[in-house]
């Protein structure tokens, strides 16, 4: 038997940041326990909340906020598994320029902000933490495009701490520049990145299944982020993620470690639900939602 | 004409959301994915205003952005149309800045530019001014012998009076295409500013896709479409005009 | 000033037989000269060869005294921008201003010059045409069919104005008016059909200048040689 | 003729290249920015065999999707070439779709057909028909009068006659405008596989964009300029056949 | 079957003038009609009304016993991609076939079909061009200069074959040859300059049949008339 056969719709490219989806694949984790999964790339345009209620997925990857947004819209998810313990999403500045030491230290600087974006909700957070105004900063949009941060014209920049992080720090450092990351979560901001979501119906009619792929799903996450296992996990990547070289694969999965596992006591796969707490509160208060989606009643940890 | 462009587009658009919106009953989708009519209706009520202000920046950096590609594609066509080398190079290149995806040239783009009007500005005229090009080129490798013939065995063919025949003969294709092209100066200008810009409805636009706000870009798209007939409607008015006083209508036409 | 072809060949690329096979005749003098002959027999290819730079020079064809040829024909059109009046202009140098006003005076044409060229009748057209070549420099001028859609009447008339103004210039007309080319050409080359065009004739027009008194008898055996030609 | 086209492409890109240069050196911007020579030369040993590969397989779709849309285009411009209701109704509908970025329909494509070949096949084509269009619309559009009139008269015209007869006598301008729009689809396609797709030099231009990694990208469109460049010349040697082959050197050429 | 005009007018948009102003005239019975008159005078015009579906059934012009009126002119050309002798098979049904082959064999064109249209001599065009009209249904077909470029004396075969072949149509001929005219038409209408065209006047013609024996006297008279109409 090929076992039962569907999609797992991540958020992004394949690339060390997907590592334990991509090792629990290549290891046959799935298929040992009789599933045939197909583990598919994402992007911004292919969201798999909307793939789960169009059946082309049973499992996916979203961020906090498009669980909250799709939850204020009707729609019928579950979130079973939070992936990142720490928000990836920080802003990078080079080290000849102040350390950011309090949140006060932002005052003056020139920052970028993807508009409509995650980074805006956190940097507004966090500014109105600080009680800084428009008027303190300078914000200047920002594209996919890292440009106007080479050229000095922007000074902090938002960047996926354990990808794009580590190439920049890595780029600069040839030509003898250091690089400092600003992360919201050292200031009391936890905005909630990815996590494994699924629909209800799934959840009701096919539990089992559910505890199946999330356990192999999780397996291989543990056994990714196992330093034991460097060599393998970074084998299994390069396989699908060749546009990147060895060593920066290797930073890549020792940042990412520290995101998915901070500390050996945390489990791979724990929802901290006082982070999603904060988060939809802090959509609550960007206006991004209308009204409260009791997100704690659509997190569903499994045992 | 101009009216009818715009109930066109209604009824265009009608069908497009009614078959939306059967697929979203069909399948029982929430309003993440399909958002259902009173949502969209909400939505309208919120950002109409504010979008009804960026499709007219949008627009008056396309109708620029049209201008500029017009010169542009009547200046590379006119001297690309001989067969000689620098004709076929100047093809050449003309051809190959077309196939790079503006995504791609996007970042040596703000190398050279900075952000703001200009990048927006180029970006909409490079992907408008191609089509243009095509059908320039073509019109103006085409000898127009009865005519040309005695301006050439008389050595009074000047290259601007050949340019002049052949744009003259081929009037009512030229003005299709022009015409035609602004929608594409439009579509040229929404992705400048979904990759270039921080205004414009193609900057909205990417703010609701962030958000994955279907909703809105179904408001955004609805704007976008009568601004386009409008101005569509007007430049074909305008065309007629053109040909009318240029041309004369041709005998045929009239027995 | 002199016109001559030495044994001179022309097939289309393609074809078969030839257009143009072994022809030989000799033109000379200012005036009317004609080519003559049934519909599809090369007259017109044989003059697009001595208009053309290509040919020019080459041993086959000889030409003497005549730097400028031109080649014109029936189905010309004149731009649509801008009436026909205002082209005749632009073409017109300022000392041929009063030669110019003189021709469209003969050519009947004054009415029209308001009007783009394609409101005219075919005839029109043709005239209109015509005029633009006569008032530029040339020295010889072909006229193929250029007066093919205008009536006989005032055709003659154009023709004689032509020969008194253009006293100096050569022109080789082709027509398919028997009379009118025995009436008022000095040379007519008749082509044959179907035979080597070796065998070509060069036959002796009356050449009618204006006022002419017509010998309607010399007119017959002109046009009955030409017959005989053929 | 393709030699032509490969070399006048060469240097096109080496000028490009060599200016690009002269800014880094001016600006003495620093590799992250734009690449030094060495980089690039090193980015092109690691990366120029895969890229290869992707660019023949973004070619390989372009190819079908530029097949796709000169269907569409003789479709739509043929339907569309009367200034009947319907007539314009479907200039209407052809125009809108176009004036639509297809960053802001991708999502929309993506509900209704998923991922796949199929959306990255449509978005090229969607991308490339329209130029096509509004030529073919204008050419379709305007009558001749002096080979139509006996068919319109004896009552002997078809709607298929006339599109042969307005084809045949334009023939050299479609094919300036069918051959010029490889470009067109080429870039649709990688425009398509930047959003849609997990193959193709889009694809791969996309992950470099997200790495930041310049000398990638000049790579890539390296590649993507030779491929061009070779299609791009076979299609106009192919082009000049069939009118060679369909038409016949007109009478004014030979003499 | 009778063509007739009461007071028909007609003015071009634009224009202060009319170029048909109050014409009448009658013609009837098949055969060879024509429409003679200077250059420019408003021949073309008149032609293109009686064809024309707008004009038909009008109050001005009345026409009887004739449902098909074509119009053929001069400068129509077939389309390029194929043969001129495939286009001709084309537009030829199957009950014509025998005619068509006559018709080719008297139009003296047996050689080109082969060629494309435009590597035909003009003549040859005119010729092919006018083939095709005959092989249709009609009852009125309308030649504006269909033999303009074609050589007299195959004019002259192919007018009285076609009297000959299709002596229950009638045929409306354009034409500035002022003897051909006078020869092989019945009926003249003859068109004067600048004057109103109510004077215009329908002329007897000889009407020569195949064969005929010219009565050089008779078509004297008839040319003179005509001249004196002008
Ligand atoms: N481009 C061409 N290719 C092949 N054959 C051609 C071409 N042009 C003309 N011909 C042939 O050459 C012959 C002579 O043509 P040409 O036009 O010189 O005749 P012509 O004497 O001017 O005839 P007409 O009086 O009918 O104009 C014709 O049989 C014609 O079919
Ligand atoms: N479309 C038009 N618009 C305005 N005036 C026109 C138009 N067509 C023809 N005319 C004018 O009408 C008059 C008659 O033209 P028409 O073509 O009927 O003449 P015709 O008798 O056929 O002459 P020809 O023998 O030269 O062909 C001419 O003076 C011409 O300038
Ligand atoms: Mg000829
Ligand atoms: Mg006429």
């Amino acid at each position: 038997a090929r076992g039962i056969k569907f999609n797992y719709r991540l958020k992004w490219l394949f690339n060390t940041s997907v590592a334990g989806d991509i090792y629990a694949d290549a290891k046959g984790f799935f298929r040992d326990v009789g599933l045939d999964v197909t583990v598919k790339e994402g992007s911004p345009e292919k969201n798999a909340i909307n793939e789960l209620e169009l059946g082309y997925a049973a499992f996916g990857v979203a961020s906090a906020d498009q669980v909250i947004r799709a939850l204020d819209k009707g729609a019928k998810i579950f979130v079973i598994a939070q992936l990142f313990q720490v928000n990836p999403m920080q802003w990078i500045y080079r080290t000849d320029q102040p350390e950011i030491k309090t949140l006060q230290d932002l005052k003056g600087r020139n920052i970028g902000i993807t508009f409509g974006g995650n980074d805006e909700t956190i940097m507004n957070t966090l500014f109105a933490k600080a009680g800084i105004t428009k008027k303190d900063v300078t914000i200047t949009g920002v594209r996919f495009d890292f440009t106007p941060f080479f050229m000095r014209k922007v000074d902090v920049w938002p960047v996926y701490r354990n990808s794009q992080g580590v190439i920049l720090k890595d780029k600069l450092a040839r030509e003898g520049e250091g690089v400092y990351f600003f992360n919201p979560a050292d200031f009391g901001v936890n905005f909630v990145a990815n996590s494994v979501v699924t629909s209800e119906a799934m959840m009701k009619n096919n539990p089992d299944l559910v505890e199946k792929f999330l356990n192999a799903l999780l397996k291989g996450w543990e056994d990714a982020m196992d330093p034991a296992k460097e060599a393998e996990t970074l084998e299994a990547i390069k396989k699908l993620d060749k546009g990147t070289n060895d060593a920066i694969r290797k930073n890549q999965l020792s940042v990412t470690r520290s995101l998915i596992k901070p500390s050996v006591s945390i489990k791979i796969g724990t929802i901290d639900i006082a982070a999603w707490k904060q988060t939809e509160e802090m959509m609550l208060k960007e206006k991004q939602i209308k009204k409260s989606v009791n997100i704690e009643t659509r997190l569903i940890q499994i045992k | 004409m101009l009216f009818r462009r715009i109930y066109q587009f209604l009824i265009v658009y009608m069908v497009a959301i009614a078959f939306l919106w059967m697929i979203k009953m069909g399948l029982s989708l929430s309003d993440y994915v399909i958002p259902g009519i009173f949502l969209v209706a909400e939505t309208a009520g919120q950002v109409a205003e504010e979008y009804v202000f960026d499709v007219i920046n949008t627009l008056s950096i396309a109708v620029l952005g049209q201008a500029l590609s017009i010169v542009l594609a009547f200046t590379v066509g006119i001297s690309g149309r001989k067969s000689s080398w620098i004709g076929s190079f100047i093809k050449v290149t003309a051809y190959n800045i077309q196939a790079y995806p503006i995504v791609a040239l996007a970042p040596i783009i703000f190398i050279l530019l900075g952000d703001g009007f200009i990048p927006r500005l180029l970006i909409a005229s490079m992907i408008c001014y191609f089509p243009l090009l095509l059908s320039i080129l073509g019109i103006m490798a085409t000898p127009v012998e009865d005519i040309e013939h005695f301006y050439i065995v008389t050595g009074r063919m000047r290259w601007q009076l050949e340019v002049k025949i052949r744009a003259f003969e081929n009037l009512s294709k030229l003005t299709t295409v022009i015409s035609g092209s602004a929608t594409l100066a439009m579509a040229g200008t929404i992705v400048g500013e979904f990759i270039a810009a921080n205004a414009g409805i193609g900057y909205s636009i990417r703010i609701a896709l962030y958000q994955s706000d279907i909703a809105k870009i179904l408001v955004a798209l609805f704007m976008i479409g009568i601004i386009i007939s409008i101005y569509q409607g007007i430049l074909e008015t305008m065309g007629e005009q053109i040909k009318n006083k240029w041309s004369i209508s041709k005998e045929g036409v009239v027995l | 000033m002199r016109l001559e072809c030495h044994n001179l060949n022309f097939t289309y690329p393609g074809n078969t037989t030839a257009v143009i096979n072994n022809l030989s005749f000799s033109m000379k003098n200012p005036g009317f000269k004609a080519l003559f002959g049934p519909s599809g027999v090369g007259k017109t290819s044989l003059a697009k060869m001595i208009a053309s730079s290509k040919f020019r020079g080459s041993k086959d064809i000889a030409i003497e005294n005549m730097d400028t040829i031109l080649y014109s024909y029936n189905l010309e059109r004149l731009p649509g921008w801008s009436s026909t009046g205002n082209h005749l202009n632009k073409v017109t140098s300022s000392e041929k201003q009063s030669v110019k006003e003189q021709l469209i005076e003969i050519f009947e044409l004054k009415d029209v010059l308001g009007s783009r060229f394609s409101q005219l009748s075919m005839g029109q057209q043709n005239r209109i045409n015509l005029i633009r070549y006569l008032l530029q420099d040339f020295d010889l001028l072909i006229m193929d069919e250029s007066l093919a859609n205008v009536d006989e009447k005032l055709r003659e008339t154009i023709i004689l104005a032509i020969k008194e103004l253009f006293s100096d210039k050569m022109f080789l007309y082709i027509s398919h008016n028997l009379m009118e080319v025995s009436k008022f050409c000095s040379q007519i080359l008749v082509f044959r059909k179907s035979l080597e065009n070796k065998n070509s004739f060069v036959i002796k027009g009356q050449d009618c200048k204006k006022g002419y008194l017509l010998d309607k008898k010399q007119l017959d055996i002109t046009m009955l040689e030409i017959m005989n030609a053929f």
